[in-house]
Order: structure tokens, then C-alpha cells, then sequence
């Protein structure tokens, strides 16, 4: 059995840390929005683009983010960009949601994470469990989440479901 | 003069009796106090009748604090080490106590350090949102010359001298409702005093002096109808009565946990969650920030805005436990305790000649508080001779100098009770208080 | 680095060694201390080091407040009965305690909730006369645009957002003093920065960041050639060394119980007794009025003029407690044992390859607070490493933003000592660290 | 033994308290001071008119004071006026010093107010060594003295020497 330390620390979220994805900042963007994590001040600054798919309901499109953290943020915002690239706007907040309801499982896997219910976009997801357990990092997980789903709400709100 | 004595029942008949305290059910709570066995002025048993002022605290109170310190002591909402989450996680669930307490959400309770401060901190926002501070969002609390700050003569300087100096500061001006003869707010000059021009309608839920308890209604409906912002000094009600907040709809409340068997140094305001986010801070520094450079600084949202600086966390727990323990007794149970303490109080001092009530003489809608003056002899003297039998009461003009003028008088002594109050105590205050004016050789 | 280590002697060689405390005396210290005995996180032995954001309490301040509350809890002032005599009695024997500790009289000590709400209470106070309130006696506090305010980037957010606010209330202008490489408040821009327009120059005896430790000399020497008042953030100096506020000659100071062995929920302002006296209320409610009108209030002298409603009585009994066990052991004894810690502290940190500190690294005129980055490792996960090894250390910006971005980091790890440090828990805390890096696999 | 409440109360107090001496509101007077007792918010408003012996030094003449408080602000205010009347302005000074020793005395009476070293004129004064044993009671004792004190010292302060 690891220690919640090595929960905590899983190897998948010291290697987003390391290199994690969707780091940048593009120069096409419907949105951008900066958070800031009140405990420590770290901060995310994160642009997005809609794009409609082929029925016009709109998707995420591009999305990049920058700013410093903890490797747990890191890690998390990572992850999150990777899951909600290309999905409904709707089934990514959905996501975000999920994700909301790890971070306050006190570290008891909710049912629908387990292996039978999960979507597969929170694969990688999952490895934030560890978190749950330590209440100061849960705000470093939910740092990218809260940004993207602010951005993206955002963005479907201005933008008309027959994105110009 | 009144036939109230064992009125423990509902006021309004339509009303289920509430449950009231057993004798032996009494007996575990005054167990529950360690103060309440010692003695005073060569070995008396004390009659602690001083509740109104501060109240004694039960062991569960003293137990937490102690906890609190010798067990999780830490900095909370910093820090990552496992101290300062459990501090933390302590500190919240008080708030989440309290807050449940009152029937409102945790994040619109503020953690002050007394009433007082509470109070204080709705008047400096505004005067704060006068001078521009938390920009558009704060406007609805800015004020104006020509503008109105409603109060009462009922109230204690605590809710009266902010709202002078709020005026002072911002030019608007202070007017004021009239209490009747027994005290109690006149609810009919509600219709002409509170007007379009009212901005704030502050006033109390009970009063410190009299006992009386305010019909909270009028009091909001009409403030509603002009716009008025409503401020409840909730101080002396939430021990003794069930309150909830947003039932009665006001919009900021403010009480102190020292008067509700919690700790000294602790206090609450409640504020409805749309004003607490548009009120710009107060008290400023570190813990209520997000981006501070030297240039300028942005607020962390409510309740954190308001709490400045390393918080009396300890206070908060023990303030939760008390919280806990009068929710435990029912509050129902506790009020129709008191209800019945209050009756056995007003015969008492109906029952010595010479002595007048300052406040309602019939035992409906009033704490078991009763202020009163004896004829001839100055209350400071009487408090003296009560002391003297071991019965602490207060004596002065409790911070309400204007009610007090308004009934011709410079000060009264005032029994108040709590919970833990019994009958055998206010037979003992009869006793020494039918004394006194022997004592004195005045009356016949 | 330097060769510090085991340097317990005097900075000045004429002094005489200041007595520091022995193995023996250290461990009968730390026996005193509940909270010490405890572990964290299964099963390890606590290290605490995070002392800089609150100090654990010895037992004798915990049975102040449990002694207070089961023997003679009561309100202060007021009431003539025995337990509201010896509630004052201990309430003003506190006071005198923690005045005697700084060096100031009884009546220049005013009781606070904390830090925070002293350095806002002299800004507020600021900001009322300049709206006319305490009238001609408090024009010397009134601010108008072109008058200038000057802090430090060396500040805790309490003593930099009360001056923006008032700042941004007054119309005048906030400038400040940099800081030096090490962290030191530049002395050398006082010449330039403090002019005759400064009205208020506001800095810290110690940063709670680097530790560095301020020559308050230059400061009070260039504020009194131009006639500005100066208010000492004093939370890091009056825990860990000697200090007598009327030789440092500043006229206001204000510190935090919480940080100095004390209960949270009390602090005291020191401001000379002349400026007390002449300054307008802040607060305002009970007890610290003299005459109430529904039109208008005088106000008592101070301190009682800023000390509205019940005060934190409890906690000011605990305050004054903590203050004499620390008189006790002598202050040059925790001073000299404090040095001693801050030498291993700079050493374990130099030691570990990739760490590098925020502050003096060398051991002169510094707390034993030493914060620090490690290369390629966020400062938060530094800490939760160390706290799975049972060491708690402080993470973040340690409410002072501004001096993290002089630095260009967002945040640091913070190892804070007290007098109940040891050598063993600085030796814990530099094994824990030199495995930080390994364990995010950086460095070599 | 008389109980402490006793002492507080001597019949001597009593009397004095149900009989005040010097009460009332002279017509001329060189200086009328207003004090309050802040903890009760009783008042006593005293007026007082200097007259120079026949060396010139300023001698307290008529003095008269009106207020409310409780039995031992009455009496105590009652005491003060028999003993400073007539007397020297410093002598009056001193005496009033020599009252808040007394009262400064926790109950113990100094020496000064033992029966060999007594100033007669501070006879009735004794009277009030029990209130110092009760600490909230000591300013109602003071109350009429500190009035005194703050009126004799401001009228001599405005009248010269030679009086006009
Ligand atoms: C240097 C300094 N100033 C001010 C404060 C504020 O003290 P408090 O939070 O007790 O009000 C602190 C502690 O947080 C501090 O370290
Ligand atoms: C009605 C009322 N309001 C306000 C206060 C002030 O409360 P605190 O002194 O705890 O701030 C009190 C108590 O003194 C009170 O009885
Ligand atoms: S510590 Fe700042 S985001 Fe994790
Ligand atoms: S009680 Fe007011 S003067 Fe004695």
C-alpha cells in the first residue's frame, strides 16, 4: 500500500508537472480569464476558442494556459486541458464538475470514478484522488478547472450557438 | 400586578407548549458551569443574576478552547502542514455552528470580536462605500447629505454611537423611534420617521434594560417598502430565544458569543450574501487579500473580505460549542425556561414595596431581564446590598443612557437570567432586595 | 556560507553574553507546552517550525483563561458585585503585564483583537480626523491630498493595506522604502523618501519573511526631523527579543497575543500617551463613552476611548500570562537561544545544495526565521515533503506579496524557531529538506 | 467586628448622604467644573469662589455643589465641602491628596489617618476607609474631590494673588 504522500504524488502528476500539456498562449482566443489560487497567490491565466461542431453546438476548441503553481496545479491543468480538448462546451462543464466532486471525496473514489463508470476523458483524472486527502492542495487542483470553466462559460455565453 | 408567575405556556395558545428544563434536567446544566459553585463575600453561594452583561460558560466551552490549544493550534487557511488543516478545519466547522445556529449559510457569517465590532463594521463599510471605496458595486451604501439613519431610543450605545458618528462622517442625519412606557419600541411612528430618505433602519431585537422584545416584522416590512437597509442587534436574543435570521428577514445581524455561554473576544455578523459581496472591507491586512502590490489591492470574497489578520480561531471554536450546547438544551426549551424565570422575576420585585420596573410589567414578549429603580435609594447602593447576599446584579445605566433619560432616571439595577438560572436563586434576590431599603432608612 | 553555527554570543563584543538557556532549562520549556508532545501524520514526532505565523501556549497561559473563566468571569467595569470587582482587577493586573513587557505605562496600552486591528485602528483613527471628528486636538492626525504616507516593501499586508486604504480615504499619497538584497529595509532612501510631506512613516521591527531585524534609530531620527509620526508593525520583535518601545522612541507599536505564547484573539497597540489622548475613537459603542445623547457622545480618556464593548477579557488574562513566562525566562535568554537557532537554521539550508535563502544568510540582526525556494520545486510541495516528515513549516507569501516580488518569486518556504526550538528539530528539518528535490526528481 | 459592608456603609456615611452639606448652586463663584463618573455616568456639578486671607494667599470661600449619585458620591462630596471650606487653596490641595491615599489604601488605613497623625479636618473623611476595599466604589468617593480639586486648582490658577 503507497502512503497518502505517494497518492498524493502520483507518478502520473509528477510527469504532467514536468511537461505539461496545452502550456502557452494563443493568439486566437474568444476568451481569456485569470484566476488566482487566494491561499498562496499562484495564478493561471487560460484563452479559449469555441468552435461549433458539424450540428453548430459549440465545442472547445483551442485552449492554452499560462502561470505558475505548484506541481499540483500544474499537473491538474494539464490534465484538464487534455480532457475537455475538443468536447462539447456542455460535456466539459459536466467534466468540471465531476472533477469538483473528487476534490471533495476526502479521498474516497466517488462511484463514478471507479473503473466500470468512468468517462475516459477523466483518466488521467483520477490520479488526483490523493488530493482529496490534503484540503490545502484542493484549490491547486481546481485552479485550472475553475479557469476553464469560467473561460468557456464565458465564451458561450457571447458567442451565438452559430459561431461566427 | 401580574398573575404570570409559573407562565411557562405558549403565549400564543394556537402554539404547541414547548418543552421547558426538568429539575433534574436544570440540575445536569448548572453541573455543566464550574463557576456557578463558588462563593462570593465570605462564603455566600453566589446568585450569579448578571446573565444580561456576560454569561457564565458550561465545560464543554472551556474543554474546546482547551483542545483547540493542546491539540491543533496552528495559523489557519496557510500553511500546508497537517496542524494548520486541522486548525482550519476546527475554525470552519465553528463557523458552520454558529451559522447553522442562526439559520444562515456559513459564508454569511463574519467572525467579529464582539457585537460591538460588528456593528461597527456595517457602519464603516458604508462610510467607506461614501468615500468611493468598492467602486460601483458598493454604491447602494454610500450616503449623502439628506440622507436618513433610522434608530431607537431603546438601543444600547453599541447600536446608537456608530450611526452618530456614521453621520458625522458622511453628513447624512440620525433620527430616531420613541419607546411607550414599557419600554418597547414605538412601532407606530414607523410610518413617519422611517421615510424615501431612510437608508438604515438599526434597531434591537431585545433590550438590555427592559426586556422587551421587539416584533421584528413591522420593523422589516417597512424598511423594505423605502428601501432601507435593516441592522437586528440580535446581542441579547440569540441566547435566550430561537432565532433565525432569515426568517425574519433582515439584513445584517450582529451578536457576541460571551453573551451565549461562549467565550469573551468573539462575536458574529450575519449579512444577507449580496450585500456582504458588494460591501467594500473594513478592517484591511493580510489573510482577506488576493493580488496586493504596493500600488493597490485586491479582496478576497466574503466572509474572508471582513476577517483581518489572524482570527480569533480559538474563540470561534469555543463559540461553536457553545452554539452546539444551547442547540442541544433546544432553544425552545431554554426560552420557555426563561419565560418562566422572567414571571418569578417581575413578582419578586412586584413584591417589595417601593420598587418600580423599567420596562414591560407583563410577562409576554420579554427576556427574563428586569431593570428597576427603589424608591429613595441609588442603584448603585442597591447592587451594593445585593452583593452583600451573594447576588450579583448589574447596576448603572447598561451602555442605554438615552432610554434611561427617557424614563427620568440615571441608572437602575437590573436582575437578568440564563439557562442555568433557578428558582431558588430569584427567591434569594427577593429576599436581599426586600432588605434594602431598610438598610438605608428610607421608605417605612 | 558563514560560520555561524553554535554562535550564541553577542553581535557586539563589548556586551556581556547574554544568558541563553540550557539542555535542562529547554526541556522543562518544552514540557510546558502541550502541543509539543503531539504527532502528526502517522506517528511522527511534530517539528514545529512555523512559529513565525502562531506560537504553541504553555500551560500556564491555558489555566489563565480556564482559571479565569471558572473563578471570576464577569464583566469589566461595570457592576458592583464581587466577580465583576476581581474580573477587572485581573483584566487591568493583564494590562499591566504586557506594558511592562515593552516598557510602556498601563494607559498607553490599548487591548486589540490582534496586530491587524491596532495598525487599522491608528489608520481609521487618521482618517476620522480628517473628516473633523475629535475636532482642533486631532488636526495633527488629518491627511490631505499631498501629504504623503511612506511604509516599506518589507511589509506584512497589515501594515502596507491599512496605509493604501487610507491613502485612497484621504487623498494622500502612499510611497514607500525599498529593500536591499538581503531583505533589509533601505535606510538609505529615507533621506529622500520620508520629506516634509510625510505625515506617517510605517515599518516593521522584523520581517516575518526574511527575519531581518530593523535599526529603528534612522527611522525615528529622519520621521522626527520632519515631523511625521511613525507607527512599529512590532508581531516579530516583541515574541523573540527585548524590546523597550519608549527607547526606540516611536509612537505607535502595535503586536498580536497569538504570536508571543498568547491566546489568538488579542493584540495591543502602544501609542504615547499624548496622541492617545488626542485621537478620536474608532469603535464606538459601550464603555468607552462618558455622556450619551441620541444626539451626540463624549468619549472616555484612553485607553478606554478604543476599547468598545466587552473586551477579549479571557484572552487579555492569557496575554498577560504569556508575557510574564516570557519575562521569566528573560527576553535576552530567549533572545541569545534564538540566535543560536537562526546560525543552525542558516547552516541546514546552506547545506543543501539547489536552496536558496530570502534574507541575511549571515546571523546578525536576524530572527530565526529563514525563508527559502528550492530550485525547480514550488514551495507549497517543498512543504507538504517536509510535513510528511512531521516538520511544519509555512508556505506561500506569507502575506507579503510585494517583498516575494521584489525577489521575483511567487512564494517561499518558511522555517520559523521559537524559544521552545531545538537542535534536534532544526536537525529533522534538514534531513527532510535535503530529500525534497530527489523526490521530484530535479537536480543531481 | 463589623462586616465589611458595615464599614462601607458607616452611620456616619449614611447621614451624611441623607443629610448632604454645601448642596445647592451658589449665585457668584469664580469657577463651576461639570464631572461625570464614567463607569455609572453619575454627575456633580460644583462651584466655587476663591477669597485671599489676610496675607492675600487664595483661600477657598463659598463653595456649593449640586448632582446625583449614589450614597457614597453624596456623602463623600458632603465631607469634602466641611473640609475644604475655609481652608487654604494649597492646604485644600493637599487634603484631597491625602483622600485618594485613603482611598488608594485597599482597606488599610495609612498612617497619615491614624488618630495620632490625623488632620482634623479630615475627620469625617475616615469614614470612608471601607469603600476602598470595594474597587468599583472608590470613584464614587473621589467624584466630589476631583471636582474640587479641578475647580480650586483652575480658580487659582485665574485669580491673582492679590484678589481682585
Ligand atoms: C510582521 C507581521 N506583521 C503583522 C502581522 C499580523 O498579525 P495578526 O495576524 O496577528 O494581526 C504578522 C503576522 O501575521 C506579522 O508577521
Ligand atoms: C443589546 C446589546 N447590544 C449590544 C451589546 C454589545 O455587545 P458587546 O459588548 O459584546 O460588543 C450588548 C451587550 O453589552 C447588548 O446587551
Ligand atoms: S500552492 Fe499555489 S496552486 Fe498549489
Ligand atoms: S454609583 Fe455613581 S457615583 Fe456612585
Amino acid at each position: 500500500m503507497s502512503t497518502p504522500m505517494e497518492q498524493l504524488y502520483q507518478q502520473l502528476i509528477l510527469d504532467h508537472a514536468k511537461h505539461p500539456a496545452h502550456r502557452g498562449a494563443q493568439e486566437a482566443y474568444d476568451v481569456e480569464v485569470h484566476h488566482v489560487n487566494p491561499t498562496c497567490g499562484d495564478e493561471v491565466t487560460l484563452r479559449v476558442r469555441l468552435e461549433p461542431d458539424a450540428s453548430g453546438a459549440p465545442v472547445v476548441g483551442e485552449l492554452t494556459w499560462t502561470g505558475q503553481g505548484c506541481s499540483i496545479s500544474q499537473a491538474s491543468a494539464s490534465v484538464m486541458s487534455q480532457a475537455v480538448a475538443g468536447v462539447p462546451v456542455e460535456r466539459a462543464l459536466a467534466l468540471s464538475a465531476d472533477f469538483r466532486e473528487l476534490m471533495d471525496s476526502r479521498g474516497v473514489l466517488p462511484e463514478k470514478f471507479d473503473d466500470d463508470h468512468l468517462d475516459e476523458a477523466l483518466e488521467d483524472a483520477v490520479a488526483f484522488v490523493g488530493v482529496a486527502r490534503y484540503p490545502a492542495r484542493i484549490k491547486c487542483a481546481l485552479l485550472g478547472w475553475a479557469a476553464m470553466k469560467d473561460a468557456v462559460a464565458q465564451a458561450a455565453a457571447t458567442t451565438p450557438e452559430e459561431g461566427r | 400586578m401580574t398573575d404570570t408567575l409559573d407562565r411557562t405556556g405558549p403565549a400564543d395558545e394556537h402554539d404547541v407548549a414547548p418543552r421547558t428544563l426538568g429539575p433534574a434536567e436544570l440540575a445536569a446544566v448548572r453541573a455543566d458551569f464550574p463557576l456557578l459553585t463558588r462563593t462570593v463575600r465570605d462564603g455566600r453561594p453566589l446568585v450569579y443574576l448578571d446573565s444580561g452583561a456576560t454569561s457564565q460558560k458550561p465545560e464543554v466551552v472551556l474543554d474546546a478552547e482547551q483542545d483547540f490549544y493542546a491539540q491543533r493550534n496552528a495559523a489557519v487557511h496557510r500553511g500546508a502542514h497537517q496542524l494548520a488543516e486541522e486548525a482550519t478545519e476546527a475554525f470552519e466547522t465553528a463557523r458552520h455552528q454558529v451559522a447553522s445556529f442562526v439559520g444562515v449559510a456559513d459564508d454569511e457569517l463574519v467572525w467579529t470580536s464582539n457585537a460591538t465590532a460588528g456593528l461597527n463594521l456595517v457602519a464603516y463599510a458604508m462610510s467607506n462605500a461614501t468615500l468611493g471605496r468598492g467602486g460601483d458595486a458598493a454604491r447602494r451604501f454610500a450616503l449623502a447629505p439628506g440622507d436618513e439613519i433610522v434608530v431607537t431610543e431603546a438601543e444600547h450605545h453599541a447600536n446608537l454611537v456608530p450611526w452618530q458618528e456614521l453621520a458625522a462622517r458622511t453628513g447624512a442625519t440620525l433620527r430616531w423611534l420613541g419607546v411607550d412606557d414599557d419600554g418597547r419600541i414605538r412601532a407606530d411612528e414607523l410610518a413617519t420617521v422611517v421615510t424615501d430618505r431612510t437608508k438604515v433602519l438599526a434597531f434591537t431585537h431585545a433590550s438590555n434594560v427592559t426586556g422587551a422584545i421587539t416584533d421584528v416584522a413591522p420593523f422589516v416590512a417597512r424598511a423594505r417598502e423605502v428601501g432601507a437597509l435593516t441592522v437586528l442587534d440580535a446581542c441579547q436574543s440569540v441566547p435566550h430565544l430561537p432565532v433565525d435570521l432569515p426568517a425574519l428577514g433582515v439584513d445584517f445581524a450582529a451578536f457576541s458569543g460571551h453573551k451565549m455561554l461562549g467565550p469573551t473576544g468573539v462575536g458574529a455578523l450575519y449579512g444577507r450574501r449580496e450585500l456582504l459581496e458588494a460591501m467594500p472591507p473594513v478592517t484591511t491586512g493580510g489573510s482577506m487579500v488576493e493580488v496586493v502590490t504596493m500600488e493597490s489591492t485586491t479582496y478576497a470574497p466574503p466572509p474572508r473580505r471582513f476577517e483581518a489578520g489572524t482570527q480569533m480561531v480559538s474563540q470561534a471554536v469555543g463559540m461553536g460549542a457553545a452554539a452546539t450546547y444551547l442547540a442541544e438544551l433546544g432553544m425552545d426549551a431554554v426560552a420557555a425556561h426563561e419565560r418562566h424565570l422572567s414571571g418569578l422575576l417581575l413578582d419578586a420585585v412586584a413584591s417589595v414595596p417601593g420598587v418600580r420596573v423599567i420596562g414591560p410589567t407583563e410577562n409576554v414578549d420579554r427576556l427574563a431581564t428586569v431593570s428597576f429603580v427603589v424608591d429613595g435609594v441609588h442603584a448603585h447602593d442597591v447592587g451594593q446590598v445585593l452583593d452583600d447576599a451573594g447576588v450579583a446584579v448589574r447596576v448603572g445605566h447598561h451602555c442605554a443612557q438615552p432610554l434611561h433619560r427617557r424614563f427620568g432616571v440615571a441608572a437602575t439595577a437590573r436582575a437578568s437570567a440564563a439557562v442555568y438560572t433557578t428558582d431558588e436563586e430569584i427567591a434569594v434576590f427577593r429576599e436581599a432586595l426586600a432588605g434594602v431599603r431598610a438598610f438605608f432608612g428610607v421608605g417605612d
